[in-house]
């Protein structure tokens, strides 16, 4: 244990010197090896076609991740993506079903609802003053309600064409996956190189302080969820054109997967800190293990069990604040 | 230039302002004087658009204003430092020099790199050398302080206020604090300075405003006053005397704490001294010589690589803060809210803290007996406090400190480390503080006093230790005790 | 198990056309991919024994067996569709996760030249499959609310236990049984609650409903399985019901089910939603391989447990509880596996080539 | 003087009446809705049915008074739930033997999510999820996704038994409540988890082992999952590998309507306890009243959250 705490210490302290955040090497090192493993353990795992699969799988989990980065960066954090995926998937589908021709006009009265949904949350959550997750629970509990009372099944359907969007391809890239890189470099621009990105960072890490700075700190909170909700709404777009149905049960498992790579990727829960490079990483990381567990053939049982010590080992190898006292 | 009238603020259950006038102009530097808790962070929050007032209004450059936001009034010139320092620890410092304003490229991107030269400049301008590239949270207090300055230098400020800039910082920081303050002063700027340090005022203001209460009691020009008249101003009444009696306690053979060669990098690189049962030993140095961290290191709550603490005669390399306790050697830090007060528990709970165990019997804690406790603690301190059971929260700056006196004197008898144990405390508390410690010592307990504020350690302490970049660069003693030898010691460096 | 004429497929009025499969023909081995849907329950781990114990039973064809299971989520089964697909298999073998998700994924694989077998559940469109092997929810529920129906000749208050709100098959049941209720003026149905086939929900509910309702003025509980079914029959005696006065109750599949109806003796109907569809689909998957005709549909008959005394005139049964019962097994055995009476989900293993 | 009168008055009142009267106001509004609420057997109903969330909460509430968050409970308590029957026993003798390996492996787990959290600093919300993860798969890795095996007869008594009418759940649970009252709100230990959770590094310089401190939390809101797993099992009768499942967010939104702040060091055990009753009240309503699983959950979020709004409200009066 003790040579442990003080190689990462040491790590962390040369890496630090470099301006480089020493959770993002983590997984980045992390990465590596689980892809140095997959070229040993399978001769198909490092194709060109496989790697591309797993771009275009890790789509909807960047997306969502995506949004909840921004979320979690002005110190918030939101469970209620899962039923905003659930939700947008099931309207979108339930409406292009039968009006084919608004499929273009859909996809931005989508985007629109998942926005609004994350402004509701923002809104909400800095209105009434209760912590966030318990605000987002309420919000998705009341979701999904709705889309049940809506429909039971899957229902809905979209054109042929639409598909594209999940399974099509430009040469080997996948259209989705490309879409989704584009989405982080654009955040990784906002963040860095605006002042309402540079906003979010400082109202994350005190939001008093950031309000007597200058700095409308209820307008960038609002921005960040409303973002979140852009992005998971635009998974839900994703869903809906991989799997052709709006579905009620659709978004459920992907609320607590979505906070995964935020952290593993070197967010802090409570704000302030982090890079959505690191939660790329962490998307890549979660999305090439699935991948990597799926070639191996091994019990899923056994998966669970992998998957939870491998987060566990790189949120806890490198033990991130050095406590001072 | 700025006039407010019949300013009224309440908070629950406190009235902080009470129809307050005041009024600065261009060009001068008007000093707002006032005991902790008078008011004079809350006017100034009002005035610079952070709370909305009650009542009252709000001229400034001859236009009636009411600032929707803190965003308003900055963006019509005024500048405030506030007491807490309004930085983000995970942003660099540059970045937190410029934020909301960063220089921006032909895209409309952040230009990083005009950034970071500018903010290098400003913070010569100051005299500071920082990486600007470095985060915030990596730097001292004092450095941080001097970032939040530099936060000011860079707009087109016409009123600046400072609130307590130099509770963090000393000597020659100070110095070229003040010079930039009088440049500004002479451009025209209108600058509002707030401190607890009377002689800064004598040496900067032209004016002054006290406040006491909520309630304005006066403003005059500096040239009128003097130190007494200003205390009386402020405290009501007379203080004749601050500093208690020096005396000499029985030189007993043996050290009471004692240590040797403690090295906790990269702060503390060595350090020895003794420290007798009854004396007051001051520790002196330039802000970041590691005096602080030293504390730590003794106390057993930051890690150190060597030395060795021996206290009363027994020994110990891994001290914990519960060998230190148990030990009779407390710690009194010098970051009140975020080290010391459990802001979330009463008073009686603040105090019991450390020694739990003693009011712990078959059946639990006692409460009545904790209660007891605080109660006589409130009574020997006095303590201005509604009951054993109040929350802490809302009392003055000087009350809190006392409260922790009362936890480590109740706690620990044989030798407290005291670090910056008046820091934004006003003259009145002060006093009082001064008083504890005396009897403090008079009854045997060894003292440690950390300070910056040179006058307290002349004033209070016996024998003085300079330390200076992580080590002790001198010792001074009796008569020998002077701000010239203090600073000479904290400021060249050790004969090798 | 039941060996009689083939009912479902007697039933349906649909015509099964044969598939003609030539041009999936191959030379073995084979390497067979199988996308299971989750081993969330109880059911569906005893299906998924199944499917590995045909595989096992069928090795000498299979050069390898692959299997993902997507745990519930039908957007990690397309992924791991896609897994598979990259590894060249021959045949895909597929429990949809939900009846209509993976309908563009198979249509792709189809497309590949790659033929796909459902099971338990379909998907949407024709082209996507090459064949569906199921056993029909709405013959089950059909037969089970006829027979409540007519047990209490037609006329009492009944509540309906569906099982997960959402999922194809619960739908189908729940709507397959209203279209018997339908039928019979006299039945008033009090209430329904979706009960996720969880024993706790089903009692947890079942309690209030009593609560709300009154244990005597309930005359009947359709449950479309007894994962739900037991919880309910539960709620009955722990508000005191006596055995005698339990109304009656229908679902199958739980042995616990089982075992509360011989042990309290109120009139039931069991028809297990049988796992050995598992089996089925393996053997037509090779049949598919070997280039033979097979059914668009494949029906896995059911049969029908009744309680002894308990018959009534359009539902008989194949065989009566007494004899079905498995009271050596444990209370949380699924019947209708169809792997021989030496089958135990405990220590059940294979090693299938991959 | 008369406007610190009426601060006493709003102030203290308000915020130790709040919870109370609410859960009054909810209980009096099922009873004109549906007159059997107040049935003695509804009652007993619907303190069967609380005791387990209950037990979590209790545990939970230590947690959060830290800091902290423990989305690992309700996987703990079907692992524990499988642990349970994974011994055949038919005896009741085996009652005690099997709650100490179910306590121990529960004490464990906290353990292990305590030193997670301490001592390499993992964020408590990913810690207690990989925890709640892995023990899934062990779970169902070693029951093969089949949980089989039977409970001796005790247990049954235990989740559904009465001892004088009163459902023995509710026993176990109010001894729990009081244990754990005792040592939040009158032992060292306790004050010693408002210390911490207040002021960590205060905490430190009064001598404080914080992260022991810490550690002893989740180990005891972990034996308080265990715990809570096996009175649910006896409840339910067999075990399926999801005992429990939708307690983690239950349990922390129960112990955040009873009052105690994510940001740890404020709360009592007395809220958290009235947090559950409370959500719990909300199901049975919803269902006493018939209305579809569609109307619970939004009838549930929108009381989640005006809940919650109302005790920040309360707490800032
Ligand atoms: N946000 C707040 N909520 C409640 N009371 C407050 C708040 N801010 C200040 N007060 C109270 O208002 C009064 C004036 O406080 P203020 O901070 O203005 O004093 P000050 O003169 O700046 O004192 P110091 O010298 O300690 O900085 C004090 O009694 C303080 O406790
Ligand atoms: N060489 C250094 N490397 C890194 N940090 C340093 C260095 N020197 C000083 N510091 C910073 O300054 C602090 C040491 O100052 P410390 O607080 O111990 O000094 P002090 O004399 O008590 O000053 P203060 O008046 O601010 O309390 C450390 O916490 C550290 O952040
Ligand atoms: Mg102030
Ligand atoms: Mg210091």
């Amino acid at each position: 244990m003790k040579w442990y705490s003080k190689m990462s210490r040491r790590i962390g302290n040369s890496l630090r010197r470099l301006h480089l955040d020493p959770s993002l090497l983590v997984v980045f090192v992390l990465l590596v090896i689980v892809l140095i493993a997959g070229f040993a353990l399978s001769d198909r795992f490092g194709t060109v076609r496989n790697l591309m699969n797993v771009l275009e799988q890790s789509a909807a989990l960047g997306f969502v991740s995506l949004g909840q980065s921004l979320v979690v960066l002005v110190g918030g954090i939101d469970l209620s993506v899962g039923a905003v995926v659930t939700a947008s998937a099931v309207l979108m589908a339930a409406v292009v079903d039968s009006n084919p021709e608004l499929m273009i006009p859909i996809i931005i009265v989508v985007l629109a609802f998942g926005t609004l949904i994350g402004y509701l949350n923002g809104y909400l959550t800095l209105k009434t003053g209760v912590h966030p997750l318990i605000v987002t629970i309420g919000t998705a509990s009341v979701l999904n309600g709705l889309v049940l009372l809506y429909t039971l099944q899957p229902t809905g359907g979209v054109p042929f064409w639409f598909e594209e969007f999940a399974y099509g391809r430009i040469g080997p890239l996948p259209i989705a996956g490309v879409i989704m890189l584009i989405c982080f470099a654009a955040v990784w621009y906002l963040l860095k190189y605006t002042t309402l990105g540079r906003s979010i960072y400082a109202v994350g890490g005190d939001e008093e302080a950031a309000r007597l700075t200058g700095i409308n700190s209820k307008r960038t909170s609002l921005f960040a969820y409303s973002a979140c909700g852009f992005f998971v709404a635009l998974a839900g777009a994703y869903y809906v054109s991989r799997t052709g149905v709006g579905d009620p049960r659709l978004g459920e498992p992907i609320t607590l997967a979505s906070i995964t790579p935020v952290i593993v990727g070197g967010l802090l829960l409570g704000g302030g800190k982090g890079n959505v490079l690191g939660t790329l990483l962490g998307v890549f990381l979660i999305s090439l293990l699935n991948n990597l567990l799926n070639y191996m053939n091994i019990s899923t049982f056994i998966q669970w069990v992998v998957q939870g010590l491998i987060i566990l080992f790189a949120v806890s190898i490198y033990a991130s604040k050095v406590k001072k006292l | 230039m700025l006039e407010l009238t019949g300013i009224t603020k309440t908070f629950p259950g406190v009235n902080a302002l009470d129809r307050v006038d005041f009024e600065a102009q261009s060009g001068e530097i008007h000093a707002l004087l006032g005991e902790n808790g008078a008011g004079k962070s809350t006017l100034i929050k009002v005035l610079a658009g952070a709370y909305i007032p009650d009542e009252g209004t709000i001229r400034y450059d001859g236009i009636e204003r009411h600032w929707a936001s803190p965003r308003a009034a900055k963006d019509a010139g005024i500048y405030v430092i506030y007491q807490e320092l309004v930085l983000f620890p995970e942003l660099s410092v540059a970045e937190n020099i410029f934020l909301g304003r960063a220089p921006k490229t032909r895209f409309g991107a952040i230009d990083y790199g005009k950034m970071h030269s500018s903010a290098s400049e400003v913070l010569n301008r100051l005299g500071h050398n920082l990486d600007p590239r470095t985060l915030v949270h990596r730097l001292s207090l004092a450095d941080q302080q001097m970032v939040e300055i530099a936060k000011s230098l860079v707009d087109d400020t016409k009123l600046l206020v400072l609130d307590e800039p130099t509770a963090l910082i000393s000597g020659r920081e100070t110095e070229l604090l003040f010079e930039c303050i009088n440049n500004m002063r002479m451009s025209g700027v209108c600058i509002i300075y707030i401190s607890h340090r009377l002689e800064e005022i004598f040496e900067l203001a032209d004016r002054v405003t006290v406040l006491k209460d909520g309630q304005k009691v006066d403003t005059r020009p500096v040239s009128e006053l003097n130190r007494e008249l200003l205390i009386s101003l402020m405290v009501g009444r007379e203080l004749d005397d601050i500093y208690p009696e020096k005396t000499l306690p029985p030189k007993e053979p043996a050290p009471v704490l004692s240590v040797r060669d403690l090295k906790a990098p990269p702060t503390v690189k060595n350090v020895s001294f003794d420290l007798h049962a009854g004396e007051i030993v001051g520790m002196a140095g330039l802000v970041g010589a590691g005096r602080s961290d030293m504390a730590h290191a003794i106390f057993g709550s930051l890690p150190r690589i060597d030395g060795a603490v021996t206290l009363s005669g027994e020994t110990f390399n891994t001290p914990t803060p519960r060998m230190a306790i148990n030990r009779g050697l407390g710690f009194l830090t010098e970051d009140r809210k975020g080290q010391g007060l459990l802001m979330l528990l009463d008073m009686a709970s603040n105090v019991s803290a450390p020694v739990l165990r003693e009011f712990t019997n078959a059946f639990g804690i006692d409460r009545q007996f904790e209660i007891q406790a605080a109660k006589d603690e409130i009574e020997r301190f006095r303590i201005a406090i509604p009951s054993a059971t109040s929350d802490v929260v809302h009392l003055s700056g000087g009350n809190q400190q006392k409260i922790l006196f009362a936890r480590w004197s109740r706690a620990c008898h044989r030798v407290l480390i005291l670090d910056e144990p008046t820091r934004g405390v006003d003259v009145g508390a002060k006093v009082e503080i001064y008083e504890i410690i005396k009897k403090l010592a008079d009854e045997g307990v060894g003292i440690l006093v950390i300070s910056s504020e040179l006058p307290e350690i002349i004033g209070l302490c016996t024998r003085v230790l300079v330390m200076r970049e992580g080590l002790i660069s001198g010792e001074v003693t009796g008569s020998q005790i002077s701000e010239t030898t203090i600073m000479r010691l904290a400021t060249t460096s050790v004969a090798a | 198990d039941y060996t009689g004429l083939p009912r479902t497929f007697l039933w349906n009025p649909g015509f099964n056309e044969l598939v003609e499969t030539s041009e999936y023909q191959k030379e073995g081995p084979y390497t067979i991919g199988f996308s299971n849907a989750s081993q969330a329950d109880l059911w569906l781990v005893t299906f998924f024994h199944g499917v590995q114990w045909a595989a096992d039973k069928y090795r000498g064809q299979l050069a390898r067996f692959l299997v993902t299971d997507a745990n519930s989520d039908p957007t990690k089964q397309v992924s791991d569709i896609q897994d598979l697909l990259n590894q060249d298999i021959d045949l895909l073998l597929v429990n949809p996760a939900t009846a209509d998700a993976l309908d563009p994924i198979l249509r792709r694989t189809m497309r590949q030249g790659v033929p796909v077998v459902t099971v338990a559940r379909r998907v949407e469109s024709d082209e996507s499959f090459v064949s569906f092997v199921t056993a029909s929810d709405t013959a089950l529920a059909r037969m089970s609310a006829t027979w409540l129906a007519e047990t209490l000749n037609g006329q009492g208050r009944i509540v309906l236990l569906p099982g997960l709100a959402g999922a194809s098959p619960a739908e189908f049941r729940l709507q397959a049984a209203k279209e018997v209720f339908a039928q019979f003026p006299g039945i008033e149905i009090v209430d329904t609650q979706y009960t996720s086939w969880s024993p706790a929900n089903g009692k947890q509910i079942m309690s209030a409903i009593i609560q709300r309702e009154g244990a005597e003025t309930i005359d009947g509980v359709w449950a479309d399985s007894g994962l739900q079914g037991s919880g309910s029959v539960e709620a009955f005696i722990n508000a005191g019901v006596s055995s005698d006065s339990i109304p009656p109750h229908t679902g199958g599949d739980l042995n616990r089910m089982y075992k509360l109806a011989h042990e309290h003796g109120f009139p039931f109907c069991g028809i297990d939603y049988t796992p050995s569809i598992g089996i089925a689909s393996v053997g037509l998957a090779l049949n598919v391989l070997n280039g033979a005709a097979v059914p668009k549909r494949l029906d896995v008959n059911f049969q029908v447990v009744i309680s002894e005394g308990h018959e009534t005139e359009s539902i008989k049964a194949d065989e009566l509880l007494a004899d079905y019962v498995a009271l050596d097994r444990p209370d949380d055995f699924i019947m209708g596996h169809g792997m021989g009476a030496t089958y135990d989900p405990k220590t059940f293993s294979v090693d299938l080539p991959n | 003087m008369s406007s610190q009168t009426i601060e006493f008055f709003t102030h203290s009142y308000l915020k130790r009446f709040a919870l109370p009267l609410s859960m009054i106001a909810l209980a009096v509004l099922a009873t004109i809705l549906q007159p059997a609420f107040l049935a003695p057997k509804n009652l007993q109903d619907i303190f069967t049915q609380a005791a387990p969330l209950g037990i979590v909460v209790l545990g939970q509430a230590f947690v959060v008074l830290v800091r902290g968050l423990d989305l690992s409970v309700a996987s703990l308590m079907a692992t524990v739930a499988v642990i349970a029957t994974a011994f055949n026993a038919t005896s009741n003798a085996a009652i005690p033997v099997i709650f100490a390996v179910a306590i121990g492996f529960s004490a464990l787990v906290g353990f292990t999510n305590g030193i997670l959290v301490t001592k390499r600093n993992v964020s408590p919300f990913l810690a207690t999820l990989a925890m709640m993860i892995v023990l899934q798969g062990l779970r169902f890795y070693y029951t093969q996704g089949a949980p089989a095996g039977s409970l001796p007869d005790g247990f049954r008594f235990l989740g559904t038994g009465r001892i004088g009418g009163i459902p023995v759940g509710l026993i176990g649970f109010l001894c729990l409540f009081t244990l754990l009252g005792w040592l939040l709100h009158k032992s060292e230990f306790g004050r010693k988890v408002y210390i911490t959770g207040g002021n960590p590094i205060s905490a430190t310089l009064c001598g404080i082992n914080s992260d022991r401190i810490i550690i002893l939390c989740y180990v005891i809101c972990s034996v308080m999952s265990g715990i809570a797993g096996l009175f649910l099992v006896g409840f339910v009768g067999t075990v399926d590998n999801w005992v429990g499942r939708g307690y983690e967010l239950d349990s922390i939104v129960a112990v955040v309507i009873g009052g105690i702040a994510l940001s740890g060091g404020v709360g009592t055990i007395w809220g958290a306890a009235l947090g559950a009753l409370i959500l719990v009240l909300l199901f049975n309503i919803v269902i006493i009243l018939g209305l579809p699983v569609q109307a619970q959950l939004i009838i549930k979020g929108v009381i989640i959250i005006f809940a919650a709004a109302m005790f920040v409200r309360v707490q800032k009066v």
